[in-house]
């Protein structure tokens, strides 16, 4: 179980913040894991999207970075305080 | 020094106390942003900030450091609020102390740059209408870019 | 708002009372010098600063029109002490209130620069050596020269 | 009777910061009374200096000028604040 959280906007798509969450074994890159994200949610293309950045453990990885030793992914929309 | 807390933030309060640790300085630049009143879609009821800790703080530590490398400057201080705010609430304020009145303001313009376009934040507007994510606008980005500097995120 | 006074100056309450008449500006910037401890010749024991109103107060309302001319303003406060003071004293507040964070830092920087090249002002040290008259260094020539504007005074 | 000011390093060398003044009808311009000032303080060409600038009733004005109207002459080396 790893968990999964969505910031931003795509917490609108996904309808929850953060959820714990089984991943099975084929998906094993950041990339593929968007693709199923993406499908499972019906997002239709939302977390495809370039600007959304993926951290693993709290550091931005790009999509062919393997995700299996991660316990903490998160989907990142353009940030932005102040 | 760094705070990110749903607590609210006073500026001059702030201000007070940086003042103390930063004695000798000279020079003092602060800005402080409020909640604007007004959106696109209305008048603005409620702003929601989310963070992602520790990232935002790792993130807002190293444009800290980065500020003092660039620039001689004494002390930094960086509030950031998050949560729930109402229009005119004080969300973000910022302090820089200098012996050189240009350090302080560079390094003051430059946190903003990096908190408005590269800290770990997401802002939501909620008017009569409905509720908006607000990501940066370009002119933001054009902004941060004057700073040529590296991704630290 | 101007004011040139004898009077020491808080730059914390200042900054209390800009925001209650900036209200919904969104962005406030706000510059503070103190006098500095440390003169070439020694420790700072007193700093006099002479004035010549109503010259000084007609030159740095211009500079104040000045800067709502070229950016977009909403408030503007400049504090300015006179007399004499102790090292560590606030001497200077500016603070500038805008829609816009870029416009209220340049806003703010434009002011300093004027008062520090322009504004009808002169400084005296004291150090345990003596008294020493202060003038502009060539560093706050070349910042002012950032404007391009004519001389106002 | 004018009152004359000098200002910041100027009063060190005059030894006071204004005084009241008969100008002799002569020095007709603010050049005339700089070299005037300048030889009745010995002050050795510190009121000559070009960074000296002169205002006649709080308005700055260059050596040509001619002082007869006005009632307060202020001599000003470089100004600065803050």
């Amino acid at each position: 179980m790893r968990k999964i959280l969505y910031f931003g906007r795509l917490s609108d798509i996904t309808g929850c913040q953060e959820e714990m969450l089984d991943i099975p074994s084929e998906i094993e890159t950041a990339g593929a894991l968007r693709k199923w994200l993406d499908d499972r949610f019906h997002a239709t293309g939302a977390l495809l999207d370039p600007t959304v950045r993926i951290a693993l453990d709290q550091e931005i990885i790009f999509d062919g970075t393997p995700i299996q030793s991660a316990n903490e992914i998160a989907f990142m929309p353009p940030v932005g305080g102040g | 020094m760094l705070r990110v807390s749903a607590d609210p933030i006073d500026a001059s309060e702030a201000l007070k106390q940086f003042e103390q640790s930063a004695k000798g300085a000279g020079a003092i630049v602060t800005f402080s942003g409020q909640v604007r009143p007004q959106a696109n879609s209305g008048k603005v009821e409620t702003l929601h900030l989310q963070a992602y800790s520790p990232m935002t703080e790792t993130g807002i530590e190293s444009a800290i450091n980065e500020a003092k490398i660039r620039w001689s400057i004494d002390q930094i201080c960086v509030l950031h609020r998050i949560g729930d705010m109402a229009a005119g609430e004080t969300i973000v304020f910022v302090a820089t102390a200098s012996q050189h009145r240009r350090a302080a303001f560079e390094a003051a313009d430059f946190l903003m740059d990096y908190l408005k376009t590269e800290a770990v934040f997401w802002k939501k507007e909620g008017t009569a209408s409905g509720d908006q994510w607000i990501e940066p606008r370009a002119d933001d980005y054009v902004d941060a870019a004057r700073w040529a500097k590296k991704e630290t995120i």
